[in-house]
């Protein structure tokens, strides 16, 4: 990408139109989302098909909105980085926490409306 | 290059120095082990493995340092700086540098592999036949149960010798550690969490422990001491101290009683009066300890006056307050307390 | 040669990217692990709370859903707004960005009921880990739509003067715009993560 | 508008403390860091020797627990994020537009604003001591001690107020060096030329733009538990401590290297120097600094394996604490590599460089012993533990830093410091380093807890205690020493020429000190050492054009007036919330005035 992009407009050929195109399929994605949480599925199921449609909805925007599809690969670089250390710190404590032996609230001392998932 | 004699005789003249060094370095850290809390002579089999592992781990460490430091003062004096000479241009070399990434690499696979044994063994479930104990820590002292054996007892922890013992460890308001360096690595008491850690001791005798997690004003006087005896004098310690206190004898005594079940049963309990206040040490059989204010001062009568007279004033921070007893009162409780053996 | 480069504006970069733009992007990298840490406490504690109300008693989804189709509106006007300072629309942008604000501020109107509304049914940041993990996530999550909004204010206001924002304004807008697309995205992965997977 | 025109000589403005407070220029914002880094490292060093005096006999009575508890806390945090952190951010102040060929960094009035904020919080930590006790949980302060039912004072406000501005300021410093060292570079300057120490602060800045916003998560926790109701670490509420400790170490372990990475840069760029030959391994040095940044986010559990982790993570965090000692040995290798078939030329500043070798690999070999969660179990929490970090921070960042000053304080300020002076300040310093350190080895495998205030006598501890005491007396004698060198250089006549080391690189490329726009002509970089190479290729300095219109960015007090607003922020948290809102005002308006303030 040429530096004078930033002056003289984004290097993306996006306009009106297709911002509100995106904007119908991110309403859609949306409803699509909330469809399913009331839909009865397993909860396995139900994870993962929300977790997709919200890191399409979360690509989409930072792709397109922000222009990141347009832009210098550097920025994607940065940006990754963040994004990539946060989910695997968030990954690697979870899995820290929610396999904790040690914890003296275990399942069977919670109260009965507790017992659920990990 | 072939190296000249100059380098040569320089290279063993460091390592001599470096190796000279190490040898005094090593007669101090052996020392060590003669230490009352030395973490250098284990006499419980889980510290045994530790150990092992621990000396060999050194050996490599010891080995890498003395090349390190021998071949870093070797071309320090080597190539100091003389006159007309023009060190090579070079940039690297990518064989060297192969080399010495994998020389790292072998090395910490070589410590890395014996640990994760050692990991998976120490802190495996104890022996099905171990002696059950919870270790509770509170600031700044050390409780002791034995489920199923009535026994409670605070800043001294009796073992049989050569039975395992596990080790539940609870916490009553910070995070604490239990150490005893001669029998046990550390771990921590979390409040909210169960951790456990168990081992078998293999001699009798007294072992020192000690708080290893900074948990506030007196940490420093958090000690507690473990004492493993033969099989038979266990169970004979277990007896009496199942038992309920002795009531009290003697008038002094007895209106060191009449104190001790009104004013300290707030906090203390003492099986078989009407004290039963959760907050300090069981007072059952105090008189049976070696120290107190967990391992401050020796169990006498007269440390015991003056901890009774001033608590924060011998002990930093001390949660329990100054009762303002007079000196009256203080002989009446000492004579009652060191009746309760 | 120096001083006839600054009349532009536009300095050469070693990247060949704006200053200003590399610095923000950098800065969402670091906002990834802010939100980060603030969901993995909620996820953590989630499960852990001793007492309720639990999400399930609480949480209205069609109410949020409201307010996530209204901040995902306003992801809509920023990007018109952007658009149009670079095109040189200043009545276009301007609009756009008073439609942002406003948008933002009603995002923010529905928080602050949806917090009342939780308050009402004895939710607050000491009845449980739900209820600390879930006001302090949001509750940031919100300050930053605040932020967005006087920042958003700011450059409305900056545009109005004699010059608008000057010969920058198109990179300028583009930034905010980055910034205000981030509080977004990260309500996306709250919307889904917090309110939709039970 | 400071508008510097003219031929060299340039005129030197007339300094003033107004100068000094708008400035934006990054030499003197370096320079300003470096002093007050430099005084609160003075601070700590206090501190330590009166917690050394305190425990150089048994049962000792200078200080009382509460105090020595303050003392011990204040001492770490004092020292790593008001003395090794500034100072290092002042040599990389100074030197990264000097080594990258640029007149300053990306934004010079946010690099001014760090520093304000930096100076705010430092004063805010240390005040702590005057109002209401300083902190005293650790420099870690694990909940639950830290909660307010445990610690009821203010320390632990101080504590966490302190720190959330002291990283407000880090990670703005840290995305302008950040952005400045990708895009601000000379022409020639590519990502694989840059000077090794431009390198390892790039990872140093990108290890706290990174770990930075996950201890602001836990301190605002923290405040929140403490003052706002919440039971995030509160076990009887659900909550767990552990959870802290965890966000704590993600943030910590990060930091640590934060606090080693600036030191091996600087030995990396002062023994090719005096080895006159290139660095050896430059490519492998610069990846295995990268590797430490991007393994040291994945270590973070190894101060946990006595918390209870359980066997998979134990085993987890070993592997991977333990693949870190792969690219730091390959550090240690290249550098001994560099001494080799070098000409060495030992001057204080290489005398530096060459111990730091040394010093650093014994406290990265204790590092690797307690890597093992076995033998860590032993030694966690001990004085075997306080020596390992002392070698690696005192050992290998202190000494590292001092290498830097002895090697770019001719380039600084035209003057060399004392060379007899200067040696004996560093064989004070390293003996009495080892005599410090070195027993507290000893002191941690006979059973010494850390973090004990006394100790009874007929542990064995007594010796090795008196002997460290006595060891930590002659440090503060070395640094006498260095402060005489210093204060008394100053007073000689500037003599350094433009490249008194004959370095390689472009810092030395202008004149000692610097002119206010770094240089007069902005150099053209064709190898990785681009002033030998120029050297050897008979390529001539380029003469500057006759006339010269540099345009430097004008001074501004904005800077100054957010960093007084953000310490109000913080002040109204402790005492009273209309403060706050003051800082808060303050903040906005001078957010205001700085974006309308011209800046061409």
């Amino acid at each position: 990408m040429a530096s004078d992009a930033h002056t003289k407009g984004s290097g993306s050929t996006l306009g009106p139109r297709q911002y509100i195109q995106i904007t119908i399929g991110l309403a859609v994605v949306t409803v699509l989302e909330l469809i399913a949480s009331y839909a009865g599925l397993g909860t396995v199921t139900l994870v993962t098909v929300l977790i997709v449609m919200s890191a399409v909805k979360f690509g989409v925007v930072v792709a397109l909105f922000m222009h990141l599809r347009f832009e210098s690969r550097v920025f994607t670089q940065m940006f990754m980085l963040g994004l990539i250390l946060a989910t695997a710190i968030l990954i690697g404590l979870l899995a820290l926490f929610w396999n904790d032996s040690t914890d003296a609230l275990g399942p069977e001392e919670l109260p009965p409306w507790e017992h659920h998932g990990h | 290059m072939r190296p000249s004699p100059r380098a040569i005789s320089l290279t063993v003249l460091s390592l001599a120095i470096v190796l000279i060094t190490t040898w005094l370095i090593w007669i101090a850290w052996d020392a060590t082990a003669s230490d009352p809390m030395t973490t250098l002579a284990p006499l419980s089999d889980n510290a045994d493995a530790v150990q092992g592992l621990y000396n060999f781990v050194t050996i490599l460490a010891g080995i890498v340092m003395v090349g390190v430091l021998t071949l870093t003062l070797a071309f320090a004096v080597i190539f100091r700086e003389r006159a007309g000479h023009e060190p090579q241009q070079i940039h690297g070399n990518s064989r060297l540098e192969v080399l010495w990434t994998l020389i790292p690499v072998a090395i910490v696979i070589a410590i890395a592999l014996p640990s994760f044994s050692v990991i998976i063994d120490t802190t495996g479930d104890a022996p099905d036949d171990a002696l059950e104990v919870v270790a509770t820590g509170n600031q700044w002292w050390f409780e002791f149960e034995y489920p199923g054996l009535d026994v409670t007892t605070a800043n001294e922890l009796h073992l049989p010798v050569d039975r395992a013992v596990n080790v539940e460890l609870r916490s009553e308001d910070v995070i604490h550690s239990f150490w005893v360096p001669q029998l046990s690595g550390k771990v921590d008491m979390v409040p909210g969490h169960e951790n456990r850690l168990w081992f078998t001791p293999h001699e009798t005798g007294m072992f020192l422990g000690q708080c290893a997690e900074f948990c506030g004003t007196s940490h420093a006087n958090m000690r507690f001491r473990v004492f493993v005896h033969a099989p038979e004098d266990f169970d004979a310690w277990v007896a009496s101290q199942a038992a309920d206190a002795e009531p009290a004898q003697g008038d002094l005594a007895l209106a060191g009683e009449k104190i001790a079940t009104t004013l300290c049963a707030a906090c203390h309990t003492i099986r078989g009066t009407n004290a039963v206040g959760q907050i300090g040490p069981d007072l059952t059989h105090i008189a049976s300890r070696t120290t107190l204010a967990s391992g401050m001062f020796e169990n006498n009568s007269e440390n015991m006056a003056a901890w009774l007279a001033n608590p924060p004033g011998e002990k930093p921070g001390s949660i329990m307050p100054n009762l303002n007893l007079n000196a009256e009162q203080i002989e009446q409780l000492v004579a009652y307390l060191q009746d309760l053996k | 040669m120096e001083a006839t480069e600054a009349a532009h504006g536009e300095h050469h970069t070693s990247l060949g990217v704006d200053n200003r733009m590399l610095l923000m992007w950098i800065f969402l990298a670091s906002e990834c692990l802010f939100f980060g840490s603030l969901i993995s406490t909620y996820l953590i504690y989630k499960g852990e709370s001793l007492v309720r109300p639990l999400p399930d008693d609480v949480f209205d989804i069609p109410l949020t859903s409201l307010s996530t189709f209204v901040l995902l509106v306003s992801s809509f006007t920023m990007v018109l707004a952007v658009y149009a300072a670079h095109h040189n629309f200043p009545k276009m942008m301007k609009l756009s960005l008073l439609s942002t604000i406003l948008l933002g501020l009603v995002f923010l109107g529905f928080q602050v009921y949806e917090f009342r509304l939780f308050g009402s049914e004895g939710l607050n940041l000491s009845t449980n880990q739900f209820g600390a993990s879930f006001f302090v996530l949001t509750g940031f999550h919100g300050v930053h739509v605040g932020v967005g909004v006087l920042y958003l204010g700011s450059m409305l206001i900056g545009s109005m003067r004699r010059n608008g924002l000057g010969p920058s304004g198109g990179l300028y807008m583009e930034i905010a715009g980055l910034y205000w697309h981030f509080v977004d995205i990260v309500w996306i992965v709250i919307f889904t993560v917090i309110y939709l997977i039970p | 508008m400071a508008t510097a025109t003219g031929t060299l000589p340039q005129v030197q403005e007339e300094t003033t403390i107004w100068t000094w407070l708008t400035t934006v220029d990054h030499k003197k914002i370096g320079t300003m860091y470096g002093i007050s880094g430099f005084a609160f490292f003075l601070l700590a060093g206090l501190e330590a020797l009166i917690i050394r005096t305190q425990l150089a006999v048994p049962n000792g009575a200078v200080v009382d627990a509460d105090r020595y508890n303050q003392l011990f806390t204040m001492h770490a945090l004092t020292m790593i994020f008001l003395g090794i952190m500034p100072l290092g951010a002042a040599f990389f102040n100074y030197f990264l537009p000097l080594m990258i060929g640029a007149r300053d960094v990306a934004f010079p009035r946010l690099n001014a604003l760090s520093y304000w904020v930096f100076l705010g919080g430092a004063l805010l930590l240390t005040s702590s001591f005057i109002f209401g006790g300083a902190p005293d949980g650790g420099w870690f302060a694990y909940a639950p001690l830290s909660d307010e039912e445990f610690s009821p004072g203010a320390g632990l406000d101080f504590y966490a107020i302190g720190l959330l501005i002291l990283g407000t300021s880090s990670l703005m410093a840290s995305l302008n060096f950040a952005v400045t060292v990708f895009n601000m570079r000379a022409p020639g300057m590519s990502m694989m030329r840059l000077p090794v120490f431009i390198w390892m602060m790039l990872v140093v800045n990108f290890l706290l733009i990174l770990s930075l916003p996950v201890i602001t998560v836990a301190l605002v926790q923290l405040v929140f538990d403490r003052n706002f109701t919440t039971n995030f670490f509160t076990p009887a509420e659900g909550g767990d401590p552990i959870l802290w400790q965890h966000l704590f170490w993600v943030f910590a372990h990060p930091e640590v290297y934060v606090l080693i990475l600036p030191s091996m840069g600087i030995v990396s760029e002062v023994l090719p120097v005096f080895s006159r030959k290139p660095l050896f391994g430059y490519a492998a040095i610069v990846f295995a600094g990268v590797a430490i940044g991007v393994l040291g986010f994945a270590v973070w559990s190894h101060h946990m394996f006595t918390t209870g982790l359980g066997t998979v993570p134990q085993i987890v965090f070993t592997a991977s604490t333990m693949a870190i000692a792969v690219p730091t040995g390959i550090k240690i290798f290249n550098w001994m590599g560099t001494l080799y078939g070098g000409s060495i030329h030992f001057n204080t500043a290489m005398y530096f460089a060459v111990s730091f070798i040394a010093l650093f690999t014994i406290g990265g070999i204790s590092g690797v012993m307690h890597a093992s969660p076995p033998v860590d179990s032993q030694q966690q929490d001990t004085y075997f533990i306080v020596a390992h970090i002392h070698y690696v921070l005192f050992g290998g960042a202190i000494v590292g830093i001092f290498s830097g000053l002895y090697y770019w304080f001719p380039k600084m300020t035209g003057r060399f410091l004392d060379e007899r002076l200067g040696k004996i300040h560093f064989w004070l310093m390293f003996i009495g380093m080892n005599i410090t350190f070195f027993p507290m080895h000893f002191l941690g495998l006979s059973g010494m807890p850390r973090r004990i205030y006394t100790y009874d006598a007929d542990l064995g501890w007594e010796t090795w205690n008196m002997v460290a005491t006595i060891g930590s007396y002659m440090l503060a004698l070395s640094i006498i020493v260095f402060l005489v060198n210093f204060f008394w250089t100053m007073r000689k006549e500037p003599t350094a020429t433009d490249n008194p080391w004959d370095a390689p690189t472009l810092e030395w490329a202008t004149s000692s000190p610097p002119p206010e726009h770094d240089f007069d002509v902005i150099p053209e970089v064709r190898d990785r050492d681009p002033l030998w190479y120029d050297r050897d290729h008979g390529i001539e300095k380029v003469e500057p054009p006759s006339e010269m219109h540099i345009h430097l960015p004008p001074p501004s007090y904005f800077p100054l007036l957010i960093g007084l607003g953000v310490l109000l922020l913080g002040v109204g948290v402790l005492s009273h919330l209309a403060l706050t809102a003051l800082g808060v005002v303050i903040v906005i308006y001078s957010i205001w005035g700085w974006a309308l303030e011209p800046t061409e």
